[in-house]
């Protein structure tokens, strides 16, 4: 394994640290938590927006903490829901009078230890709800799984709860739109290689020369199948169909169209793959109104890219619209 | 209930434990195969924590002790493997109150209640391909043993041989929990990583079991 | 070679077209000459800043066309400086009344058809005049080479530039910028991996599975010697050390440092590396005044990473501190 | 000036344009072991519309044919190739000028005007280890060849036979131009791209000649 890392337990305390340092007026660290938070948080007049998640996904969720955006991050260990203690912990901390929303993926793990946390704070009298995001549809949801899994679309319900308890909404109202954005919300990703978690030092899964993996979640879970290696143009094919026939998108519709690296795909041929995404979807009608080209929910180092669609309506539009301010610094 | 029990219970916690930290790699490897490859991580962070606080745990009695071990579990592991093993403890902790000596009975009856809580945590059942698959047959082997009359040497060889064998078959189920059932039929052919980890903890366990 | 191409010759045009179709406001591609403009550009009030290099530095440069940053950018095909015509075409497209400015990274290639394509526009009537960047402290600087080749810090000297013309500063003020900002930029890189050029399909030099490339250049050139990997730590100590010793940077400097990503390393790692960077020169009394974490100038799919220092004073403070629109938009 | 002339220029011309296109990966591969790998990619670009522009350019003379080869050239190729080898086809064209027809001494005389060009644009000179080291002698060799009265198929081989070994001589050199000069002393050991390139070039070239 060749990466920047030191020991691989301090891994992700170590990328804290730094985070924090680099964003000293605007971030706190608490490194018993692994929390990221507001530096001037929480607001006590504000719904707190926190997202919990494992690691390896940067930028997301802890390099989105800031005004606008995620009031604190949660981030377990890389592709480990966090442990209880920091849920809990985090909830207690972030808890102002208008209540604390806990934004998580539907995964096992995340799922049973927000669920547990959710409850033990409320429990102690902390006004606390859960919300689950689930776009991804390379996932068939049925009653004999856990249901679909929560990937890069999930920056979308963040972004849009996040103006909404920006502009004050209370906590049911905030709830209200995010399950609104949720339910038009779709992703589908593809992996051309494996990622390497730094504590096992080896890649997760084995790809061949010339194949590729269809459907791939975010922690390299395989999945809906293997393919050989095709032109651009046919992975946007791919990936682009089902998440249109899902919910389905149709002519007349106006969209969000995010093209998401996976960590170690580079930003010249995600916005190739946008072209080519941007004119197909042109082609049935479908008007891209907002676009993101860029890394936002990677899988460490994973050669790839997801693709996701969000419909838009004039209060989504509106919220995603309203002005952020995080640590990814431009210029 | 007696002293010894207690040390019978601290040499099963510490010899999970340590079987977590030693195995890391290895039970990370077994979760690689089609889930995220987390699993020996986040396990052996937890449990090297029980390790660490070992002699900061309270001995009144064996519900005492097993409930702060759920305590530390719980809080510590990530992953689904923390609400799950500490929700675990945490049954097996309040049901040994029920008895004054941890008999192979009472076993059975900490094991079931382990067994139920990470169902009801993990909205999971049999034939999900988890480590439920491995420990609740191999739980009701157990109580067949007992039940029949079997030595306890025995009844510890059988319990530790039918979670081995159960694990190991897990390769035929499809995975319809965690990380792994994202992978669907192509989780078929590779046993479940949880399940194969209990295996080879129950394994040291029994083997050590003379010498504890 | 898995990448997200169709026809590598295409590779460059399709990416541009992407990006001017994610991007329909603010930027205008002109096809005939690989151009990206700002759509509402050349401003006759203000000089116009180019920046022309070889493709494969993603977001460098066609991603940081807009208000604040370049006017325009003029990209060769992947690791080629741009041919004649493209410099020559775009140099006169941008032709202001207070002129244009074309800023080149110090290599061969670059220099010749700049130079050649200044004179050619200067003799047409153009107001014209070229700035080269060096910022690569890897490079022994010498009268028998071309000499220090520029990399990510050229970052900082079109913000800078930008900035000063934004303010309308002519074109003599803003390369008194330019120089004064490249004088005291320093960087140096380390590749993990090579990066492979999708029209040649296989990596472009062979690394051993537990080699690194100190000092190596954004296009894949070797650079100042093999080793072993080491702890994240030791390679920030690496590259780091020649930085401050060349300029040299000293107790009570206040600067900007950058870590920036090559293309294929994650985030989370170059946080890691940021934090161990802002410590070490702090121990040596030099306070980091601002924070750069990403990618800037990538080299294709190279895992790696560069690290940037800037002696700040107000000046230069004051011009990286300006706004600036581009189209790598987070939210 | 005779057409049969401009027949062997555009002979030349040809060949040069369609050995580039033919092997695009090879001097692409060469130029990557210690530059940037993309000769190949920028000297096909160029020569390709070269071909594909073929039946348009006019041919009044040598020199107009050679100028404006010159100007594709410089306008279609990337990298260093383009204001290189753009400036030895301009350079050539002006002194063709000089010359009635293109004799062995005119030939000579357009690579020196070619190679000085070269020289002038890319700040260089022999030693830098670049085409020049490969092309200076071979036409100092070609020159050589000519005055001693020699057969121009002899001279031919000798050019061609003399820029293969300046090439191949390149490898003990220290690159001190173009990308390939960041290797510093690593550039030793393996030979010039652009040298060799050209060498493979001349060999095409003169290797056709008798059939052209
Ligand atoms: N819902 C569940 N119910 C019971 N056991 C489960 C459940 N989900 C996962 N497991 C068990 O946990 C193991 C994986 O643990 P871990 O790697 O910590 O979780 P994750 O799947 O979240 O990465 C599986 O191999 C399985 O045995
Ligand atoms: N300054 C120069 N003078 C003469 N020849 C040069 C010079 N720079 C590069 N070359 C030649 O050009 C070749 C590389 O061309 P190319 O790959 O197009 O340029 P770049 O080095 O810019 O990538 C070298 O192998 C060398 O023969
Ligand atoms: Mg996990
Ligand atoms: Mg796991
Ligand atoms: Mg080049
Ligand atoms: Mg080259």
């Amino acid at each position: 394994m060749k990466k920047f890392v030191n020991n691989p337990q301090q891994f992700v305390p170590e990328m804290l640290e730094g985070l924090a340092l680099a964003n000293p007026d605007t971030l706190k660290y608490v490194p018993e938590y692994n929390l990221i938070m507001r530096a001037d948080g929480p607001d006590q007049n504000k719904v707190s927006i926190v997202q919990g998640s494992g690691s390896g996904h940067e930028p997301a969720h802890v390099m989105i903490v800031g005004k606008g955006m995620l009031d604190a991050a949660c981030p377990g260990d890389v592709f480990a829901a966090p442990p209880f203690d920091y849920v809990h912990e985090t909830t207690k901390l972030m808890a102002s009078p208008k209540g604390v929303l806990l934004l998580v993926n539907n995964y096992t793990g995340d799922k049973m230890v927000f669920e547990m946390a959710q409850e033990m704070s409320a429990a102690e009298g902390v006004n606390v709800k859960t919300l689950f995001i689930n776009d991804d549809v390379s996932v068939e949801d049925s009653t004999y799984t856990i249901g679909r899994r929560g990937v890069a679309g999930n920056f979308f319900v963040i972004k849009a709860v996040a103006a909404a308890a920006e502009r004050g909404a209370d906590l049911d109202e905030v709830i209200r739109v995010g399950e609104k954005v949720n339910s038009v919300t779709r992703t589908m990703g593809v992996a051309l290689t494996a990622c390497t978690p730094p504590a096992k030092g080896s890649p997760l899964f084995e790809l061949g020369e010339d194949e590729i993996e269809l459907g791939v979640g975010i922690h390299g879970e395989p999945g809906r199948r293997r393919a050989k290696i095709m032109p651009a143009n046919d992975i946007v094919e791919e990936l682009l169909t089902p998440i249109v026939k899902d919910l389905p998108f149709s002519d007349g519709d106006r969209v969000a169209l995010m093209v998401n690296g996976l960590g170690g795909t580079p930003i010249s041929e995600l916005y190739l793959l946008y072209g080519q995404a941007h004119k197909r979807l042109a082609e049935q009608g479908i008007t891209v109104g907002r676009s993101y080209v860029g890394e936002y929910c990677t899988s460490l180092d994973m050669a790839g890219a997801s693709i996701t669609l969000v419909r838009l309506d004039d209060e989504i539009e509106s919220l995603l619209n309203d002005p952020a301010e995080i640590p990814i610094r431009v210029f | 209930m007696t002293a010894t029990n207690l040390a019978d219970i601290e040499y099963v916690v510490r010899t999970i434990a340590q079987t977590a930290v030693d195995k890391e790699k290895e039970f990370g490897d077994f979760d690689a195969v089609v889930g995220d490859g987390d699993l020996g991580y986040s396990l052996a962070r937890g449990f090297e924590k029980v390790l660490a606080d070992w002699d900061s745990y309270k001995r009144e009695d064996v519900s005492t002790f097993l409930q702060q071990i759920a305590v530390t579990i719980t809080s510590r592991i990530g992953g689904s493997s923390g609400p799950l093993w500490g929700t675990a403890f945490l049954r097996a902790s309040v049901t040994a109150k029920q008895f004054n000596e941890i008999t192979g009975t009472a076993a059975v009856a900490m094991l079931r209640a382990a067994t139920d809580g990470i169902k009801a945590r993990g909205n999971s059942d049999l034939g999900d391909k988890t480590l439920l698959d491995a420990l609740v047959p191999a739980t009701d082997e157990l109580e067949r043993m007992i039940t029949s009359g079997a030595n306890a040497a025995d009844c510890r060889e059988a319990f530790a041989k039918s979670t081995r064998e159960r694990a190991e078959a897990t390769s035929e189920l499809e995975a319809k929990r965690g990380r792994a059932s994202y992978s669907g039929e192509r989780s078929i052919g590779s046993p479940d990583a949880g399940a194969l980890a209990v295996a080879i903890i129950i394994e040291r366990i029994v083997a050590g079991w003379p010498e504890r």
